[in-house]
């Protein structure tokens, strides 16, 4: 019985050496994630779509009828009609052409916002995680003050600073949301580096750097990608809240989220004007949402929080 | 008032104010008058105002100032629809630009070198506070203008008033008391518009004592004038409630109160007005076509044309060159703003003085969008293929930031490359002084039905962001204040307005606009005036 | 053959998954008699614990399913009973005792407020009555310090201990069977043979029916009076303990046998193993489920699969005691 | 435990130390001046430099900051700038506002969120679980401004049966309550269904239920207790957020909250009201969290809050 229990070990002991040589690209790691992913048929069909909105914004100048910016004042909020399927807008814009320029702005929002996110997220994470002690200390506390900071209020300070665009947008709604990756980078890398196999490596003289990049950050991948699939809707719907204070996206770019906040004034005069962007928005959130948590499932069975 | 934010109050007011969620929230109204708080169960049909006891409010949908109601301290436009209900000036401008008197007996009397005014008081004006008003209250308010520095300008040309805003002299030297009802005021040099000056919101008189004991207070918590309601409770973020002040010199007020609810959101307002919850409610440009296609709600759209005029300005120090500023100019499209971006509630301008003051001039053409000629301009100017251009708005304008929106656009034919920056107040107010605004959006409406008032923010200071400066206007300006002849005035100030809009290009007029408001059809007697001052004094509910 | 106490007729319980149709109890008979030991031997995923769950009612359904069959408990067919009546029956009546004694107990209960929680509902005794009795039990199954973990967290007791409340709570209603699903698998040897020996003393003790689930003939050989073998959702060999240790009939059978270590033996000699594992249902063989694991397996056996039938005082389902199997030829 | 939460106390502290000293930095840094926007119409260098003394603005920065920080030690921010309103007393007459809306659209997001993912959870894979997961989400993801003004239209305006916009009565709450909760709803629903699916999977359920215990029973006595953990650490926060003021909601319902007075703050660089202001959300949302890991103890016994534990 006892050789068993070592062959077990042994087993899992090259499992791990298979990922500190290959990363997590351990191709039956992945296989069998993909596997399950697969099976989730509602987290497939949120793929594709999710596929189909990024092909959207891709080939926007393609599918729009209209130039998003170009001004009919002889059409300024003209109901929906076979020229304009969703009508247009207080300056005589197509509003379906604007939708689908839109989904340029808000998916690369919610996905380069995320992408800072996750740089910031993850260097501090796993810094205060594998250091601990004083490092971790001081880097939780700066955590704690970017959480418990209003959001709203950082936000508009950080836009007014740097002044309004898109890059800067970015940076904001980076700012406001590393701190979740963060946070949970460092719980995953004070597991992690406890396990024999960093240990080991520690052992072996391998630098301090190595292990986090190449040991530790590669295990936390999981985590990281489900982190972003769930922040970046999380980052459309910031975006749509800043539209609403005149922060977000400046004109003449259109995006769901300024256009929805434009739109609320007609909300009873032209709903569609208000409820497409809002449509636009909650279909890719929601797809977002369910890919996400899919992929939560997949990547990870245990991991559900 | 030492109430200290303490932490230990948190867990306990949050299940003390869950129990006292019932409770109306303090004192803030009076129990009387509950009844407008049955929004939930008005409608449309059953909109009376004539609440349960038989009283007579109207409830004015408003947006809130935020700050003191003391227009010598904040000289905003939504401050004064509330104050000019509860304070009063000597004077009053009425629909026509005419002056008629208020406080006074009689219109002041002049002297032959147009230098000294003679005043008399009327005799047992009462104040809120039951005081009676006295020349010293009128020295005191004038000086405390003054001290104040926002808008003590206004009264620049006032014997002792440099002394006084110097803090070298206590007292305003060009202010005589004679007795407690009559006073004269003698000025460095003649000054036309000054009666018009003292019926403005900012020269209202106050009670010397209780308003100096007050301090930091006044307009807060305490604001006594000798108005037709009393303020019997102001909060930033509420509302006000005003109520009939009884002992009122103007004779018997037939309303009971007023009501203003503070409501930022436009949309809100209208709603809150739909559902027979308020009387009054501004209509923005924005929501125009929605009401205006209403057949219930068109008839109780009215509209006034405030006095002013929505301007694009230049920074001269970025843009030097008057070419550059006519091509912009040239390159905006006034008609399309006024009739698509407005709905119709604007008309496209033919000078930056607006009709009904003096000096402006209507035979002139409207101003056109020309891209082909812009780019000539530009051409000529250096800049064969265009100009970038930032484009700065204060976005606590939704209205300007539609207009830059508009531009941005219709500037690309002229080959202007237009960049909208949005900013808040603060920013705005900051960037115009610094010279950080290249273009701005504003508007400017006059305090007194004087060119004076229109024109003087372009030559007194640099707070209108084009830091543009003519010797030959600012000349004209003080020829024109200097002057009492109209006619003489109408040649003087059109011709500064000629070199400032069509010889210059320091500022390009955009649009005169007509505002609106929706008003409950049962109210008569209501009064609101071309410099936004609005009147519930002879209102009544029928 | 004694008074059956429970009776399991043609029992089919099959799950509805993603893949398929998973066929996990697959018409299983047996019966349990009274004072008796029933012991179900087979690996993990053979569909014993799915049939102590059918008997207990606590299927899930959807996805699970009973196809078919009967479960006759003192007379009366549990499967037509309402959940009311279920839920009447188990913990009184039935009792169970799982695998996990680390995770069978809620952690966020005292040991005492999860043993008074069956007595105060079937017994309805109050809650001080029922606080002497859950002492008493405590002390019955040779806790020590009983009163002092009576108010104790799981969490604060070792992995016996934890069984030890577990039997005590299945006990504390004096059930009329007692169903053991692998109560030693996760505890050490000698935890093992104490907890093994509990249950036997208690069995005498109280009169209890016993249905004891392992995957350890070592375990059977120590509780059981009838025996039997289940694999892939069949029954595969059924008779008397003696019988099986005697002579092992059906090639599974005798696999497990192999496995258990002999102390007696040659230590150096390597343990025996079943090379390969349970097929799941979804590369289930055409023929005996086992004949791909099966060192004796011949065509036949790959073609179709063999009835349960009676051979040698027994039943056997394997083509080696059939006609059938001296006409066919290996491979 | 008791050590456990002073230590705590101690490093909020330090928290809102840090958050005071960047609040301040950010109105140094940003455009924009208080000063300007008082003196709007007629500001010339003279009258804004006598205004900016006035207001203390002339003294060297770190001497208004230690100022700041001497006052804000005796609790006191000062006062407005702009309304001479004590900020103290001003954050007091917000809060009691905003908690008000907090405990409106906390009852509601827990009333439709927990029990519809309890309901969720037990009914698994059926109809009526797809159906609480797709509102949920599209609760999560649609925007709460547009819900309030979808929900003013038809309740306040349509069926006239809610008041449209105020705060005067409970009446008045609802709409906003539910606008700003549908979404901690949704999010309350999911994590409610996650945790108890999850706690429905272990053995000691299928214990209580070899008891006989009723299926409701265990659901709601044993796998809700022990599903409690994130749920109640999702709600805490939440709960925390709303006590810190909606800036949207609370525009749209003119509601006088700390969100409102927060951007209000913002907006005119009003800088003693600003500190004030993101001081105590910053605090709520300290202690909001700190109470939800002091109750990990009472919900889990097997957590403890030692002195070596942190």
């Amino acid at each position: 019985m006892s050789k068993n229990i070592f062959r077990f070990f042994n087993k899992q002991k090259e499992f791990e050496q298979d990922i500190l040589k290959n990363g997590m690209g351990y191709s039956g790691f992945y296989g069998d994630s993909f596997k399950r992913l697969k099976k989730n048929r509602m987290a497939m069909f949120c793929a594709m779509l999710l596929i189909l909105i990024i092909l959207v914004a891709v080939f926007a100048p393609v599918l729009a009828p209209y130039d998003p910016t170009y001004q009919d004042y002889s059409a300024v909020l003209a109901s929906p009609g076979p020229a304009h399927p969703f009508g247009t807008d207080e300056y005589g814009r197509d509003i379906l052409s604007r939708i689908i320029y839109g989904s340029r702005v808000s998916i690369s929002i919610g996905i380069v916002a995320q992408v800072v996110a996750s740089l910031v997220g993850v260097t501090l994470g796993a810094v205060a995680g594998y250091y601990g002690g004083k490092t971790d200390s001081i880097i939780s506390r700066i955590m704690e003050i970017f959480q418990a900071f209003p959001d709203l209020i950082f936000a508009m300070a950080i836009m007014t600073f740097m002044g309004k665009g898109v890059l800067n947008l970015f940076i904001a709604l980076g700012l406001l949301t590393w701190v979740r990756t963060a946070r949970m980078i460092r719980g995953s890398v004070m597991q992690l580096k406890e396990k024999e196999y960093i240990e080991a490596s520690r052992a072996n003289g391998a630098t301090t750097f190595w292990i986090i990049t190449k040991g530790l950050i590669p295990n936390c991948l999981s985590t990281i990608i489900v982190l972003v699939t769930l922040g970046i809707p999380n980052a459309i719907m910031y975006e749509a809240s800043l539209s609403f204070l005149g922060i977000g996206i400046q004109p003449p770019t259109p995006s769901w989220g300024n256009m929805i906040s434009a739109a609320q004034t007609f909300i009873s005069y032209r709903p569609l004007y208000s409820i497409m962007p809002g449509v636009a928005i909650m279909i890719t959130v929601i797809a977002f949402n369910i890919f996400g948590d899919g992929l939560r499932d997949a990547l990870d069975p245990k991991l559900k929080s | 008032m030492k109430k200290k934010f303490a932490g230990a109050f948190l867990l306990g007011a949050m299940v003390l104010s869950l129990a006292a969620c019932g409770s109306s929230t303090g004192s803030s109204k009076p129990a009387a008058e509950s009844g407008s708080d049955k929004g939930a169960a008005v409608t449309d049909a059953a909109k009376a105002q004539t609440t349960a006891g038989g009283e007579k409010t109207v409830r004015v949908a408003a947006v809130d100032p935020q700050v003191a109601l003391d227009p010598q301290q904040y000289t905003y436009s939504i401050v004064m629809k509330i104050t000019d209900n509860i304070t009063e000036s000597l004077l009053k401008t009425k629909g026509d630009g005419s002056l008629e008197p208020v406080l006074l007996t009689g219109m002041p009397e002049i002297s032959e070198d147009q230098l000294t005014y003679s005043f008399e008081l009327l005799p047992d004006v009462k104040f809120h506070n039951g005081e009676t008003l006295k020349s010293s209250d009128v020295k005191y308010s004038y000086e405390r203008l003054i001290k104040m520095a926002k808008m003590a300008t206004l009264l620049e040309n006032v014997v002792g008033y440099d002394e006084l805003s110097a803090g070298t002299a206590d007292e305003l030297s060009g202010f005589e008391l004679k007795d407690d009802t009559h006073f004269t005021i003698t000025l460095k040099k003649p000054y036309a518009p000054f009666l018009s000056v003292l019926s403005t919101a900012y020269t209202a008189i106050y009670p010397e004592a209780a308003c100096e004991e007050a301090g930091d207070t006044w307009g807060m918590q305490t604001l006594y004038g000798t108005g037709p309601f009393k303020l019997d409770s102001y909060q930033t973020g509420v509302g006000a409630v005003l109520s009939r002040f009884d002992d009122y010199h103007g004779g018997p007020v037939k309303l009971d109160g007023v009501d203003y609810k503070f409501i930022e959101d436009v949309n809100t307002q209208v709603l809150e007005y739909q559902a027979g919850n308020v009387d009054y409610v501004d209509v923005d440009p924005s929501v125009y076509p929605i009401y205006s296609g209403n057949p219930q709600l068109s008839s109780e759209m009215h509209g006034f044309q405030p006095t002013g005029c929505y301007s694009m300005t230049l920074n001269v120090k970025t843009f030097p060159d008057a070419k550059v500023r006519e091509a912009v100019a040239l390159s905006i499209d006034r008609k399309a703003i006024c009739e698509s971006i407005l709905h119709g509630t604007a008309t496209v301008p033919t000078s930056y003085i607006p009709a009904g003051i003096i000096g402006h001039d209507d035979s002139l053409p409207e101003f056109e969008y020309d891209p082909e000629r812009a780019k000539e301009l530009l051409a000529e100017a250096g800049y064969p293929d265009g100009i970038d251009l930032r484009v700065t708005v204060n976005t606590k304008y939704q209205g300007n930031v539609a207009i830059a929106t508009a531009f941005q656009e219709q500037a690309k034919a002229a080959g202007i490359n237009v960049e909208v920056e949005q900013v808040d107040s603060a920013a705005w107010s900051d960037m115009k002084h610094s010279g950080g605004v290249d273009c701005g959006i504003s508007n400017w409406y006059v305090d007194y039905s004087d060119p004076e008032s229109m024109l003087y923010p372009m030559t007194k200071t640099d707070t209108n962001s084009s830091f543009w400066h003519n010797a030959e206007f600012d000349q004209l300006l003080e020829d024109g204040i200097a002057t009492t002849d109209t006619a003489e005035r109408q040649e003087i100030y059109a011709k500064a307005e000629h070199i400032m809009t069509r010889e210059d290009w320091a500022t390009t007029p955009l649009y005169n606009e007509t505002k609106y408001y929706l008003l409950n059809p049962d109210i008569t007697g209501f009064e609101i005036d071309s410099t936004f001052r609005m009147f519930w004094k002879d209102a009544d509910i029928q | 053959m004694g008074e059956k106490i429970l009776e399991v007729k043609h029992l089919k319980t099959y799950f509805h998954t993603d893949a398929g149709l998973s066929k996990a109890v697959n018409d299983v008979s047996f019966s349990v008699e009274k004072k008796k030991t029933l012991g179900i031997v087979g690996e993990s995923g053979c569909g014993k614990s799915i049939t102590s769950l059918s008997i207990m009612g606590l299927v899930e359904i959807p996805p699970g399913q009973i196809a078919g069959g009967e479960i006759i408990f003192e007379g009366e067919d549990l499967l037509k009973k309402s959940e009311k009546e279920m839920s009447e029956i188990r913990g009184k009546k039935i009792a169970m005792i799982f695998q996990e004694p680390m995770t069978s107990l809620n952690p966020v209960f005292t040991v005492g407020q999860q043993i008074t929680e069956a007595l105060m509902l079937h017994e309805k005794l109050t809650k001080s009555e029922a606080r002497k009795k859950g002492i008493e039990m405590l002390k019955k199954v040779k806790i020590p310090l009983a009163e002092k973990r009576f108010d104790e967290y799981p969490h604060q007791l070792s992995g016996g201990m934890r069984q030890r409340v577990m039997i005590a709570m299945a006990l504390c209603c004096n059930p009329d069977l007692l169903i053991c699903d692998e109560p030693t698998t996760a505890l050490d040897v000698t935890i093992q043979a104490q907890i093994l020996e509990l249950i036997n003393e208690l069995k005498e003790e109280t009169g209890t029916s016993v249905m004891m689930i392992t995957h350890d003939l070592g375990v059977i050989a120590e509780v059981a009076d009838d025996v039997m073998v289940m694999y892939a959702g069949k029954v595969v060999e059924y008779a008397t303990g003696d019988q099986i240790f005697e002579k092992p009939m059906h090639p599974y059978t005798h696999g497990l046998m192999s496995c258990i270590p002999k102390l007696d033996g040659d230590d150096t000699k390597r343990l025996s193993v079943i090379e390969g594992m349970v097929p799941s249902f979804d590369e289930m063989p055409k023929g005996c489920a086992f004949c791909p694991r099966c060192p004796e397996a011949k065509d036949i056996c790959r073609q179709k699969m063999p009835k349960l039938a009676e051979a040698e005082g027994r039943y056997v389902r394997c083509f080696k005691y059939t006609q059938e199997w001296e006409e066919t030829g290996n491979e | 435990m008791l050590s456990y939460t002073a230590k705590r106390l101690v490093q909020t502290v330090f928290v809102l130390f840090g958050i005071s000293l960047i609040t301040f930095i950010l109105l140094q840094v940003v455009p924009g001046d208080p000063v300007a926007l008082m003196l709007e119409k007629r500001a010339d260098p003279e009258t804004i430099a006598k205004v900016r003394h006035e207001l203390g603005l002339d003294l060297p920065i770190y001497v208004q900051y230690l100022n700041f920080i001497k006052g804000a030690l005796h609790l006191d921010f000062g006062t407005s700038y702009f309304t001479k309103e004590v900020v103290s007393a001003a954050l007091f007459r917000c809060f009691k506002v905003t908690v008000k809306l907090a405990c409106m659209s906390f009852i509601f997001a827990a009333l439709i969120g927990i029990p519809s993912g309890i309901f969720s959870a037990v009914k698994r894979g059926r109809g009526i679980d797809t159906f609480v997961m797709v509102l949920s989400i599209i609760g999560v993801s649609a925007p709460a401004f547009w819900v309030a003004i979808i929900l003013q239209i038809i309740f306040g305006l349509k069926l006239a049966v809610l008041p449209i916009s105020g705060f005067d009565s409970v009446a008045a709450y609802i709409l906003p309550g539910i606008a700003l909760g549908a979404r901690y709803a949704g999010s309350m629903a999911r994590i409610t269904r996650t945790s108890m699916l999850e706690v429905m999977g272990q053995d000691y359920i299928r214990t209580a239920r070899a008891k006989g215990v009723r299926r409701w029973g265990v659901i709601m006595k044993h796998a809700l207790k022990n599903a409690l953990i994130p749920i109640v650490t999702l709600v805490g926060t939440d709960f925390g957020y709303m006590l810190t003021g909606s800036m949207l909601i609370e525009k749209v319902f003119s509601i006088p909250g700390i969100g409102k007075l927060a951007v209000d703050a913002m907006s005119n660089r009003d800088l003693p009201l600003l500190e004030g202001t993101v001081m105590y959300i910053a605090f709520v949302f300290v202690i909001v969290n700190l109470i939800v890991d002091l109750s990990y103890a009472f919900l889990d016994p097997r957590i403890r809050y030692g002195k070596g534990a942190a």
